[in-house]
């Protein structure tokens, strides 16, 4: 599957985004810069990484949400095509209204990495298939403003509709109904906040995040 | 021209910092605190001197971009 | 030219320069100076950027080794890891921004110490840091260390460099100077290193990153100042970092050094324009002419002073080869960064400054550099208090209650609520960190099946009463901890912090704590590679405990063969390499049971140090061994305790002998590592130390759920995790 | 009884939000943006009833929390 990797100002999860998706499909997808308006062609996987785009200035995502490379991902999306974001690529899609919310600044107001046990709660998305009957996995953490906020009307909406895709076990920021990874209606867009990126290598977190990019893109 | 503008988190949406600041207030003794709640504050500098179709353009900016309409207020004043 | 020499009046000068320095700058100009070249001079002959007190001393490290590719002297030192690759690090202070302004100190320090691995070619791939607090219970100390880490955590977060591990020490003698030291470390090609030195005559200077503004202004005077209580009120303009500035310079420099454009490259560190390029046209012994209207600038009217002295953050200065430099304004552009060709090499060896069209500053460079005051100041020798053992001391009355209290203890309690701010993992290439249970952090090298490890150590309370033996140790505990996970140990980086070197107290722990730092990099051939020197860490004339940290580096050639102490299994063997001695001096045990901090540091036999060391490396790699952790701070008990925590399984020990028990458990015997063996393996290991004349002695074996000691004392592993855990919370206000 | 804060940087001091939201706003397509710069709104409900008294407590606050004097100046307003 061809893949891109959107590359802000500030990303600095691009490389490990990028590795996971090699490492899945033997493939390195094409790192496309935030001045670009289009996409490769033929481009069927888009990635938004974590990092500090803008520096995480204003509010997180919001000056990535408004970059040139953005429209182009939106029709991406609108096609029905994959498009996973992850931490600050969450905030962006939050961002950007392709999903439902806000995340604010963790309860703590600190910001949190560590190992986070999550329970996978639709394992029947793109996204998830791969995990099969496994329901608890453990994926890394590592942000200040995770803390994911919604209506109750959106928050009951999400939660029926099967749009909570992770939830904490053990909540690190205070977001409602311990929600960590949520999906569109549509089923092709996933924003996260755990890093699955960073848990494709046993001497690296630990392999519970590599069924993420195995489900989207087919296992090499 | 500078245009001065607010973020106001909207009533209802949860706001961290607010909560922590009153409690950090309260423990410094100030009992009189009974809710806070932090917002932000832009300042512009912008060219040009029609001060209402500016205004209009700042309005135009926080929508875009300054302010996020799911959970945020915004008022903009022009000095 | 001399159009501002008429101002210079004794109280400016004086306020610069000591006066037989600044009769030096008259003798050396042929005239008096004007201000621009006095504040050249004040900044490039401060303590901070001269080392004009530590030089004489800092000769006496060993700065070669067969791995050295690059000694001090330049922004990092460079070690050969091997295949082509090189590691690239450093440390260094930011003591007083950090006291004045937490968050802000912090972070510009992180940013600071980045920059110097980046300009020599490196990716960043890992920060540690090293921080001493005052006494918890200190006023200030809460809102200190919540500043000081937010503001670590925030710089390193941003710009995607993992903080992967450090210490933290509490203790009053910092109560009114705190420490932060970061470290950064790289990774280079060896044929991918650039330098301060090699810039020609004829070649552009190139200003990149952020622009200038009057930011710390004698930022690099202030770091050689003393404080007393007023200076909460005189608080100077101090900078603010920008991680994300600093994000897009990294990619940006790494993408210049990728082609053939650059001569010399030295960041803008401390003294800013002023250092970066003095060093530059020093190393390079060529001329300077530079325009300073040419400079990016944030604010408006500044003087040829300021940008001078500026100390915003973000800057880097290029000498790049001629013509080149519109490949350097294309890269930058793209990142969004200022770009600009501010002057070019000559080959008059003076640095000329012009400013709206007059010439502003007109110094010959060698004297600047080269004559730089170099003092011998007169120091002391430290009075050696006695050793201390065991049988001086009564036994402690209730031995879990004891064992308790120590894992509470400022020093050896958890740190976690510190580097859970961290984002530890960035760079998928962490294999140990902070949180895992290693003596050293590991970070694999990137694509490859080898690791660097990283340990930062020192303990003030040994130097504190005996500097030699203090600075050894800090040496010996860093090649013993990368040893402990299975690290070939290759070179160090330092970061001096001291009080006030114009005392002879203080110049003499200085050297003493040089003295025995030398005696043991030599011995262990573990040199200096790079380092830093802070001295003037007073408050109203008390001075903080001598800290000389030291930064410690080295390679696991195979990762699969990295060690950590956190997989002991019921039913394994459990013992010590090295002899116990029992030696209580200037322990953890004394300053929290006996509330006394004198004594005699446990004493560092070098030779005993790498006899067991080599021995403990090897039967890592021959897989041998199951855990491995080193002993320092809190003895066999600390040690023993922190395997249990992390393995999850009960550890019992037993002790017989003439030792006291509290000897035997809280002893600080240096030269030790606890291991856990498989029983199969048991007899071999044995036969082994015994044939490398390796002291290995049987204390016990795992299993259960408690630390029991001789079948009678019993500490329960939940009970020794909820104390371990709850200092930090406790401290900070947050405890549940 | 309300009290909003206003908490900048001090003049000279670097504001990296300010410039980074500037560039955004010109990236837009806002050329008429010369300067941004990017502070803090405080609001906070107090009990009591003295405004001048509550004022002066405020501004209490502000130099013992709220502002970070190296860097930050303060306003108070009254409600
Ligand atoms: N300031 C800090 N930043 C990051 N990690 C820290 C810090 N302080 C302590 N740690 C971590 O806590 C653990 C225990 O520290 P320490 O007791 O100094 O280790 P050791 O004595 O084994 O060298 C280590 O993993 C260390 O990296
Ligand atoms: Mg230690």
């Amino acid at each position: 599957m061809k893949s891109a990797v959107i590359v802000f100002p500030g990303s600095n999860c691009d490389r490990d985004a990028a590795m996971a998706i090699e490492k899945v499909t033997g493939t390195a997808p094409t790192m496309v810069w935030h001045q670009e308006t289009a996409l490769p062609d033929g481009t069927e996987f888009v990635m938004l990484p974590g990092g500090f785009s803008y520096g995480d200035y204003l509010r997180c995502g919001a000056m990535a949400g408004v970059s040139h490379i953005i429209p182009a991902v939106k029709a991406h999306a609108e096609d029905g095509k994959p498009l996973l974001g992850v931490c600050n690529g969450f905030q962006v899609l939050i961002e950007t209204g392709l999903l439902p919310g806000a995340l604010m600044r963790n309860a703590s107001l600190h910001f949190v990495c560590e190992k986070s046990p999550l329970t996978i709660e639709n394992g029947n998305t793109q996204f998830t298939s791969r995990y099969g009957s496994t329901r608890d996995v453990i994926i890394p953490v590592a942000h200040h403003d995770g803390n994911y906020f919604a209506d109750d009307e959106t928050l009951d909406r999400i939660e029926s509709e099967g749009q909570v895709v992770f939830r904490y076990a053990r909540n690190p920021n205070g977001s409602a109904r311990d929600i960590a990874g949520i999906i569109n209606e549509g089923g092709n867009v996933m924003g996260m906040m755990p890093h699955p990126e960073r848990a494709i290598d046993a001497d690296h977190g630990g392999t519970d995040g590599l069924a993420v990019f195995e489900s989207i893109l087919g296992s090499a | 021209m500078k245009a001065r503008i607010h973020v106001y988190l909207k009533p209802g949406v949860l706001d961290p910092q607010g909560a922590a600041v009153a409690g950090a207030l309260k423990n410094l003794g100030f009992d009189e605190v009974e809710n806070a709640r932090q917002g932000k504050l832009i300042e512009l500098d912008l060219s040009g001197d029609d001060a209402d179709a500016a205004k209009t353009r700042v309005e135009d900016m926080c929508k875009k971009l300054l302010a996020n309409p799911v959970i945020e207020n915004f008022t903009v004043e022009m000095d | 030219m001399t159009q501002y020499a008429d101002d210079i009046t004794p109280e400016i000068a004086a306020s610069h320069l000591p006066e037989d320095e600044y009769a030096k700058t008259v003798e050396i100009l042929g005239r008096p100076p004007n201000i621009v070249e006095l504040g050249i001079f004040s900044v490039m002959w401060s303590e901070h950027c001269s080392y004009k007190s530590s030089r004489v001393h800092l000769k006496n490290f060993p700065v070669t080794g067969d791995k050295v590719i690059q000694g001090p002297g330049e922004n990092a030192g460079v070690i050969d890891i091997g295949d082509g690759q090189a590691c690239i690090f450093k440390m260094e202070s930011h003591n007083h921004p950090s006291y004045i302004e937490p968050y802000q100190g912090a972070a510009t320090g992180v940013g600071g110490i980045l920059r110097d691995v980046f300009t020599m070619g490196a990716r960043p791939i890992a920060l540690m840091n090293a921080l001493r607090f005052g006494a918890p219970e200190h006023a200030k100390t809460r809102q200190l260390v919540s500043g000081v880490v937010a503001g670590i955590g925030g710089y390193g977060n941003c710009v995607g460099v993992p903080t992967v591990g450090g210490e933290t020490n509490f203790h009053a003698g910092y109560n009114g100077n705190i420490l932060v030291n970061a470290m950064a470390v790289g990774i280079a090609d060896t044929d991918k290193i650039f330098y301060a030195r090699g810039a020609e005559p004829g070649q552009p200077i190139v200003y990149v990153g952020s622009k200038t503004g009057r930011d710390g202004i004698h930022g690099a005077t202030m770091a050689s100042a003393e404080f007393d209580d007023e200076s909460d009120e005189k608080r100077p303009t101090v900078q603010v970092g920008d991680p994300f500035v600093e994000k897009k310079l990294i990619e940006a420099c790494l993408e210049l050094m990728d082609t053939d454009a650059i001569a010399a490259v030295q960041d803008m560190g401390a003294a800013g324009l002023t250092s970066s390029s003095v060093e530059m046209a020093g190393k390079g012994q060529v001329g300077l002419l530079m325009d300073l209207d040419k400079v990016p600038q944030r604010e408006e009217s500044m003087s040829a002073y300021e940008m001078m002295l500026s100390e915003s953050q973000e800057r880097m200065l290029f000498i790049l080869k001629p013509g080149k430099e519109h490949i350097a304004e294309a890269i930058f552009n793209k990142w969004e960064l200022d770009v600009a060709t501010i002057g070019e090499t000559t080959d008059t060896g003076r640095m000329v400054l012009t400013h709206k069209g007059d010439t502003v500053c007109d110094i010959p460079l060698d004297p600047l550099a080269e004559d730089a005051p170099m003092y011998e100041r007169p120091w002391a020798r430290a009075i050696p208090e006695s050793a201390v053992f065991a049988d001086e001391l009564a036994q402690p009355k209730d031995y879990a209650e004891t064992i308790l209290t120590m894992m509470v203890s400022p020093d050896l309690s958890s740190k976690a609520w510190i580097w859970r701010q961290y984002d530890r993992h960035v760079m998928a290439d962490t294999a140990a960190s902070s949180e895992d249970p290693a003596d050293a952090a590991i970070v694999r090298v990137h694509g490859t099946n080898k690791a660097i490890a990283i340990t930062t150590d020192c303990t003030p309370r040994y130097c504190e009463n005996h500097p030699i033996e203090g600075g050894k140790q800090a040496v010996a505990e860093a090649w013993r901890n990368l040893t402990a996970v299975g690290a070939d140990p290759i070179a160090i980086t330092d970061c001096m912090n001291f009080g006030n070197p114009e005392k002879e107290n203080i110049m003499g722990q200085f050297a003493e704590c040089v003295e025995g730092m030398s005696e043991a990099c030599r011995v262990l051939n573990f040199p200096v590679v790079s380092g830093n020197v802070s001295l003037y860490n007073e408050t109203n004339g008390f001075a903080i405990p001598p800290t000389p940290a030291v930064g410690g580096v080295g390679l696991i050639p195979d990762m699969s063969k990295r060690m950590g102490y956190g997989c002991v299994k019921a039913g394994d063997i459990l013992m010590v390499v090295g002899d116990t001695a029992g030696h209580l001096g200037a322990s953890i045990y004394m300053k929290v049971i006996e509330n006394r901090e004198d004594g005699c540091p446990p004493p560092v036999d070098l030779g005993v140090e790498k006899r067991n060391g080599d021995f403990v490396r090897e039967q890592i790699r021959s897989d041998a061994i199951k855990a491995c952790h080193d002993l320092s701070d809190g003895g066999l008990a600390a040690a023993a305790s922190e395997m249990a925590m992390a393995s999850g399984t009960g550890l019992n020990l037993v002790h017989d002998g003439d030792l006291p028990l509290h000897g035997w458990l809280f002893g600080e015997d240096q030269a030790r590592y606890l291991i856990a063996v498989d029983e199969a393996k048991a007899k071999d290991i044995r036969k082994a130390a015994k044939s490398a004349s390796v002291p290995l002695h049987v204390i016990g074996i795992a299993g259960g759920e408690e630390l029991t000691i001789n079948g009678t004392i019993e500490v329960s592993i939940a009970d020794l995790k909820a104390v371990n855990e709850s200092f930090m919370p406790t401290l900070m206000g947050e405890a549940e």
